[in-house]
């Protein structure tokens, strides 16, 4: 019934965790193993999907078997499996960093209550979270991208607020709104889309959509909602307090998983769905915005004297790099373009998770995260000192780091097609990511006047190592780039490149 | 004195500011709009759209209404999730607050008690009825769902005191109740037919109705919950009632 | 283009509903806004059902109009209180407490 | 024709409107009430797209269905974020009464 | 996989694998740390012997990772790598040596020797670099594993020396990156190969060209010090001896020499660089960070810091002979003077690690009459700083003698002057040192003597500088002979056929 090669195997990352999260919020002993069951088996699921997508090609599940325009397709090709397979390894990080971030909070039993209440909404909010970035990944329909877009959005909204503080609250509360009206900029651009060609489906839709003026403004209008849920500078706003604010396995969540979502739409729209009518005029928008999101952001979190603040903002300037490869997608091959913007959203989703545990984990250790007063952690805590370390390597581009790859990319598109602006605007990005992981760096290495007062308790290892595993997988990126290049270039029609060496 | 004219103008010019960059905005917005509504016009409309798609599969959908037919068959995936989304709304409303306590000074009136006595059955009938129709006239899971959600909200408001002591474990259930007939549903199509949601021939019909009735339960029950405005007291779940 | 006399009761209906809109939006009083929402609303079902539309129609009478009303009264009026203060400074806290000591084991 | 266009026009109206007083307005519940007049509009737009005279065709119901996804979607989205708002202000409340009593303490052990 | 490429893991494993497991034990198990360190680097330097033997016979060791289209890693052993990892190999070794006596009681040594032993594995990783992508992963990997060693101390100054140290090396790693990039873009992706890429793009692309040659040197200038790039060298000075050591002597500075040898030699090639016409500049500013380097060691009384200023001046020797690329007996000077200045420089580092240690002397004011409390270091630091003036036998002559004959040959007599120029100032800020040391009366007590023994200092402090020391003495004298620096810069040269 089974074969390898049944495309229903596509829905599987989807429903299972819709189960998960149906059954963490019906039970409540033992929510942990069946959310860590789920994620482990979405991880299995997301590498056979690979496998059989190596094997079998691109992939396409007819839902109820209507085939389009009236049913609902959910499609695997390159990008969308490598976005799953990055989900599906955060994700497992994750849940067992949020097991080892509740036990080590429920264990102080001051307000082991809350902590616990925390813990019981977490694990379902999680799940269901996890299932709706699936969906988005894995949908070929632009209204049910909506759904999935308000599941996301719902979900870590609910994520964000978790923390009880009135600042993640308050956040929490922006953020929601802030979606909300992406959200709904994003259907009135489905619904001028729906007006113009009459389908939803995307392979539909980029045949018929045309070169007309309701096109463009559809296009407009998608653009804006789903700036809005990326957080691109100047609509970045929300994000720094809202993750900064949240529980430590929440601004993980968030700032590796959700943020990628709404880029990831916004890219296949750019260049698959709308890719006749995009401009170079709007592509240089698009990066301009980016390079201003670099510095600003690199600017702001230079000036932070939060560790989670510096951070968020870390974010908001890697954010950035994807929207400078817009304009430099078209510049020479514009086969590159998924490969630059797939290694800058793998790497920056690996190292800023490991990033946020690391936070999180010095804030359960410290009690606070001021940067100024860090000295000390690197002989209590050398695991997770090396895991901000590694991971910082990694958001600054160094080699062999995926986002080296990706700045390699951008830099020599950049310099062949003579934007050589760009090029300044990326070096000095990673200058500038330089001097805010060591600032923070340099006080891990401070070696603290006189015996601390009482020495904390070492943290659980589930604390300190996925966080550590998931630097290492963004610093190693860069070296499994032959076997990412090769999913890419198997299915996207374009992307198909002669590698010299040869893989096989 | 001098300070206090001081201070009164700088709010003023504080006021000014302000009412010019709502101004600026609101001219901002007209124009978007502007825009929008003449490319919205100008679209040249020569698209049938999906209806003649929609009635030509009308008759293998299993129902009879079209919206039924689009929601619960052609785009269940759809209406799968946005179960989902409504059951997400209640996870996230319960972690973040406590239903609040009921306010014992409010007294219900006995002419209050009487209609809700009378109203509650009768809604809980039209919503039986709306599910049932949904089939081939309008109506189905969600119209049925909120009027129960609204019968569970007149509940709520006459502070009947059973209310407070259904376990919340007993309401979790409800709450799953209907996404889970849902998957179950599909995941059973996708075991017998090999495709998620493909609903074996003949089926459809029964299976519909099926998903629709757990569907309105749970949906009532989770607006009548949003409604209540936060998570059941617990301890009550396990059974020792104060 | 046909005009009727269902043209005139669009225009009539279009001006109403954009009024209720324009009201509930700007007037200073939200309680008056939310009792203008839920006019707009069931204004809308009208409108849902002139464009023949009636399963939106009694969506949105049953949800827009029935319950997302009740719901902003609600919290209209759990704002308000928490506005009087001292009393559920108390309540608040206890809250928290009692949860602890009733905590349930995962 | 004429009818599309006038209910779409005025569903572009609205969610201007909601647009704006989302931007301007600080209540926290006007801010709910615009974006569900927003989405109010939006809908309007899509099911006015979908309009066909009686007499002249089916209607598409392709649409409707989306706009009642949309409507529960908005209705639940609401739900959380009145919840949300109404935690707000209590969180922010109790916050400003504890630096108030605090205050009023200090001021008690000075006197 | 064959058994050269075996030998290329191994090399870079022997150092890699204690390093980690040292990061991985406790602090207090030190003889278990100085076994593994010292195994690691007697495996290292059998390997590396193994190869140079390998490379000598022809054997071919080369490594390809692709990457992405364009792009791969290349580990490639050929005898200019060779030379570079023999060094590296054996000053290790002394190094680790002095490091654990030097280190005794000082808290965090896990951390402290598993960053040396990472150090030292990214060295050696820049010596096997077989194409400038390469070398710009281990040559930013080098900046990451030596801030933490010299930002050791953990005090507000070393902080500040560091981060004064990334700003230099990442502004130079990130112009390094654009010039490697680009170059790529231009004649596309090359390996290091005596031939260079070829005169043809001379032609269409000459000015872009002399600008990306221009910013290579510019990204490994900031490693060798070139002025005035310079600047964070004297200021981390603060680093442990050690460290300092390895900084000048082993890795980093030399690192930068490296990557100008291979850019000169490999990447643009001799022919090239002629024809482009910017090796003059090369050759200004190489002139002016030995004269500069020299003029500001004369001004400095702290011992570690006028050697810093010293490493500036002599290092820039390498990027004088590299400049007249066309004379091969210029390019030999130029290459056994990346061994020379590295035993000698050394060997003045160990020595005045032992004098602070020892006796806490870390002014040249205090050093009067120090060579009878410890002789045996003061020899030491005589011959090296005998070697660094350039008298006859040691080493150090042998590098200043091939670079003056390849003036000569080329007919750049302004070689000469700047040469006898730098070696007069040499005199002038070295001699002091000695005539105070041997001559000097001491006057009062040591600012701090911490060590009373049989020897003058610990034996493990002892050791290293006189055994480079005698070093510098030896490979002076067998200059000529079949095994020695400069007999297998000969070897290199050959390969080149200049």
């Amino acid at each position: 019934m089974f074969q390898a090669d049944t495309p229903a195997w596509i829905i599987a990352p989807v429903v299972l965790p819709l189960i998960a999260g149906l059954f963490c919020f019906l039970f409540k002993r033992r929510i942990f193993i069946i959310a860590l069951a789920a994620a482990l088996a979405n991880f299995f699921v997301a590498c056979f999907l690979i496998y059989q997508f190596l094997v079998f090609g691109s992939m396409r599940c007819y839902i109820g078997g209507w085939q389009p325009p009236l049913g609902i397709t959910l499609r695997a090709d390159g990008p969308a499996l490598l976005m799953l397979l990055m989900t599906a390894v955060t994700g497992l990080a994750v849940t067992l960093y949020a097991r080892g971030y509740f036990s080590c909070r429920i264990a102080d039993s001051e307000r082991a209550g809350r902590h616990q209440r925390q813990q019981r909404y977490f694990w379902p909010l999680w799940m269901l979270l996890l299932a709706g970035l699936n969906g988005l990944f894995l949908s070929g329909d632009i209204f049910n991208l909506y759904v999935t877009l308000e599941l996301v959005a719902i979900s870590a909204a609910s994520l964000a607020a978790l923390s009880g503080k009135p600042a993640s609250q308050r956040a929490s509360f922006r953020y929601l709104l802030i979606s909300l009206l992406g959200s709904l900029t994003y259907l009135l651009g489905v619904v001028f889309l729906y007006r113009t060609c009459g389908v939803l489906d995307l392979d539909l839709l980029r045949n018929l959509s045309g070169n007309g003026a309701g096109v463009r403004a559809a296009l407009a209008l998608l653009t804006v909602g789903l700036l809005l849920k990326t957080a691109l500078v100047p609509l970045h706003f929300w994000l720094p307090p809202a993750h900064a604010n949240a529980l430590a396995p929440v601004s993980v969540i968030l700032s590796a998983l959700v943020v990628k979502g709404s880029f990831y739409l916004l890219f296949r729209f750019w260049f698959e769905l709308f890719s006749p009518i995009v401009t170079q005029a709007g592509l240089n928008f698009m990066g301009a915005l980016g390079a201003v999101a670099i510095i600003w952001g690199a600017v702001q979190a230079i000036r932070q004297q939060r560790l989670k603040l510096m951070v968020a903002y870390s974010t908001v300037s890697q954010l950035g790099y994807l929207f400078v490869a817009f304009p430099l997608s078209r510049a020479v091959e514009g086969a590159q373009v998924w490969s630059i913007v797939i290694f800058i959203a793998l790497t920056h989703a690996c190292a800023k998770s490991a990033m946020f545990m690391v936070a999180g984990s010095i804030y359960l250790h410290l009690g606070h995260d001021r940067i100024r007063d860090l000295a000390g952690v690197r002989a209590s805590l050398p695991v997770t000192v090396f895991a901000y370390g590694i991971a910082g390597v990694s958001l600054m581009g160094l080699p062999p780091s995926g986002a080296f790859i990706a700045k390699w990319m951008l830099l020599s598109s950049s310099l062949v097609s003579g934007q050589w602006w760009w090029a300044l605007v990326i070096v000095a990005g990673s200058l500038l990511a330089m001097v805010y992981v060591f600032r923070v760096m340099s006080r891990f290495f401070v070696i603290p006047e006189g015996e601390p007062l009482k020495k904390p308790a070492a943290l659980s290892p589930l604390l300190e190592w996925p966080a550590l595993i998931l630097a290492l997988i963004s610093l190693s990126l860069g070296l499994l780039a032959p076997w990412i290049l090769h999913i890419l270039s198997q299915g996207t029609v374009g992307l198909v490149r002669v590698f010299p060496g040869g893989l096989s | 004195m001098k300070t206090g004219t001081e201070i009164m103008g700088k709010i003023r010019n504080r006021h000014k500011r302000r009412d010019a960059f709502q101004l600026l905005f609101l001219i901002l917005v007209f124009f978007l709009m502007a825009l929008l509504g003449t490319i919205f016009s100008t679209i040249p409309v020569n698209n049938p759209g999906l209806a003649s798609a929609v009635a030509s599969l009308q008759t293998e959908s299993g129902v009879e209404s079209p919206v039924t037919a689009v929601l619960l068959n052609f785009r269940g995936y759809d209406t799968l999730l946005e179960v989902m989304v409504l059951l997400l709304a209640v996870i996230g409303v319960w972690s973040l607050i406590k239903a609040p306590a009921p306010d014992p000074e409010t007294e219900i009136s006995p002419v209050q008690m009487g209609v809700v006595r009378l109203l509650a059955p009768v809604m809980c009938l039209v919503a039986a009825y709306l599910v049932w129709q949904g089939s081939h006239l309008a109506g189905g899971a969600f119209q049925g769902g909120a009027i129960l959600g609204a019968a569970g909200v007149l509940l709520l408001v006459s502070e009947l005191p059973w209310l407070r002591t259904v376990p919340a474990s007993v309401l979790r259930f409800g709450l799953v109740l209907g996404p889970l007939c849902f998957i179950g549903t599909a995941l059973g199509c996708l075991f017998l037919g090999g495709e998620l949601l493909a609903y074996p021939e003949g089926t459809a019909g029964w299976l519909i109705l099926f998903i629709e009735t757990a569907c309105a339960l749970s949906i009532g029950l989770t607006l009548a919950l949003l409604f209540a405005g936060g998570r059941p007291h617990e301890n009550v779940s396990r059974g020792d009632i104060p | 283009m046909t005009y009727s006399i269902l043209t005139l009761f669009d225009i009539i209906l279009v001006a109403t509903l954009l009024w209720l809109g324009w009201r509930l939006l700007s007037s200073e009083d939200i309680f008056k806004a939310v009792v203008l929402f839920i006019s707009f609303g069931l204004l809308m079902a009208l409108a849902w059902v002139r464009m023949r539309a009636p399963d939106v129609a009694l969506a949105e009478a049953a949800l827009g109009a029935g319950l997302t009303g009740p719901l902003f009264l609600a919290a209209l009026r759990r704002m308000n209180r928490s506005h009087k203060g001292e009393r559920r400074l108390d309540i608040d806290e206890n809250r928290d407490g009692d949860h602890g000591k009733n905590s349930e084991p995962t | 024709m004429i009818t599309t266009t006038l209910y779409s026009l005025t569903g572009l109206i609205l969610f201007g409107m909601g647009f704006h007083t989302l931007i301007i307005h600080s209540h926290p519940l006007r801010k709910i009430l615009a974006v569900n007049v927003m989405g109010t509009g939006v809908f309007l737009i899509l099911v006015a797209t979908a309009y066909v005279p009686l007499g002249q065709g089916d209607i598409d119901p392709v649409p409707h269905a989306m706009v009642l996804t949309g409507i529960v979607v908005s209705v639940s989205v609401t739900a959380l974020a009145l919840i949300l708002a109404c935690r707000v202000q209590e969180t922010s409340n109790l916050a400003l009464l504890k630096r108030r009593n605090q205050r009023k303490e200090t001021k008690e052990t000075r006197a | 996989m064959n058994s050269g490429q075996l030998l290329l893991i191994a090399i870079l494993l022997s150092s890699f694998i204690p390093g980690i497991i040292i990061f991985c034990l406790p602090e207090e198990k030190h003889r278990l740390r100085t076994i593994l360190n010292l195994c690691g680097s007697l495996v290292k330097i059998s390997l590396v012997l193994l190869m140079n033997a390998g490379i000598y016979y022809g054997h071919v060791f080369e490594i390809r990772i692709p990457l992405i289209p364009g792009v791969e890693l290349l580990l490639n052993g050929d005898p200019l790598s060779a030379l570079f990892a023999t060094l590296s190999s054996v000053l290790w070794l002394l190094t680790t040596i002095y490091a654990v006596g030097y280190l005794e009681g000082s808290p965090n040594r896990s951390h402290f020797f598993g960053y040396f032993s990472l150090c030292v594995t990214v060295t050696i990783g820049i010596a096997l670099a077989g194409n400038l992508v390469t070398f710009l992963l281990f040559y930013e990997m080098l900046t990451l594993a030596t801030y933490p060693l010299v930002i050791h101390r953990g005090t507000e100054k070393s902080l500040r020396a560091g981060r004064n140290y990334l700003i230099y090396a990442f502004s130079g790693g990130a112009v390094f990156l654009v010039a490697v990039v680009w170059l790529q873009a231009v004649v596309g992706p090359m390996d290091f190969s005596a031939a260079g890429f070829s005169p043809s793009y001379i032609e269409s692309h000459g000015s872009v060209l002399a600008l990306i040659f221009v910013l290579l040197i510019i990204g490994v200038g900031v490693k060798a010090a070139l002025v005035p790039l310079h600047g964070w060298l004297p200021q981390a000075m603060v680093a442990p001896a050690p460290v300092s050591a390895l900084l000048h002597a082993v890795a980093v500075v030399k690192a930068g020499a490296f990557g100008i040898i291979r850019i000169v030699l490999d990447v643009y090639g001799a022919h090239n660089l002629l024809l482009l016409g910017v090796l003059p500049l090369l050759a200004a500013v190489a002139t002016f960070t030995i004269l500069y380097g020299s003029v500001r060691a004369l001004q400095q009384d702290d011992l570690k810091r006028r050697l810093a200023f010293s490493t500036v001046s002599q290092v820039s020797y390498i990027a004088l002979g590299m400049s007249m690329v066309d004379q091969p007996l210029a390019v030999i000077g130029a290459l056994v003077h990346l061994v020379h200045q590295g035993l000698m420089k050394i060997t003045l580092f160990f020595c005045a690690g032992n004098l602070a240690e020892t006796l806490g002397i870390h002014r040249i004011s205090e050093m009067r009459g120090v060579a009878r409390r410890m002789p045996l270091t003061m020899a030491a630091f005589s011959i090296a700083a005998l070697g660094m003036i350039g008298i006859p036998p040691t080493v150090g002559f042998v590098s200043k003698w091939y670079l003056g004959l390849g003036g000569l040959a080329g007919g750049n007599w302004w070689l000469l002057v700047v040469l006898v120029v730098s070696s007069l100032l040499n005199a002038w800020y070295f001699l002091p040192i000695l005539i105070r040391a041997w001559f000097g009366k001491q006057q009062g007590p040591w600012p701090e003597e911490q060590y009373v023994g049989r020897f003058e200092t610990r034996l493990m402090l002892l050791g290293p500088p006189v055994i480079t020391a005698l070093i510098v003495l030896v490979a002076g004298l067998v200059a000529n002979a079949q095994i020695s620096p400069l007999a297998w810069v000969r070897f290199i040269v050959r390969g080149y056929s200049l």
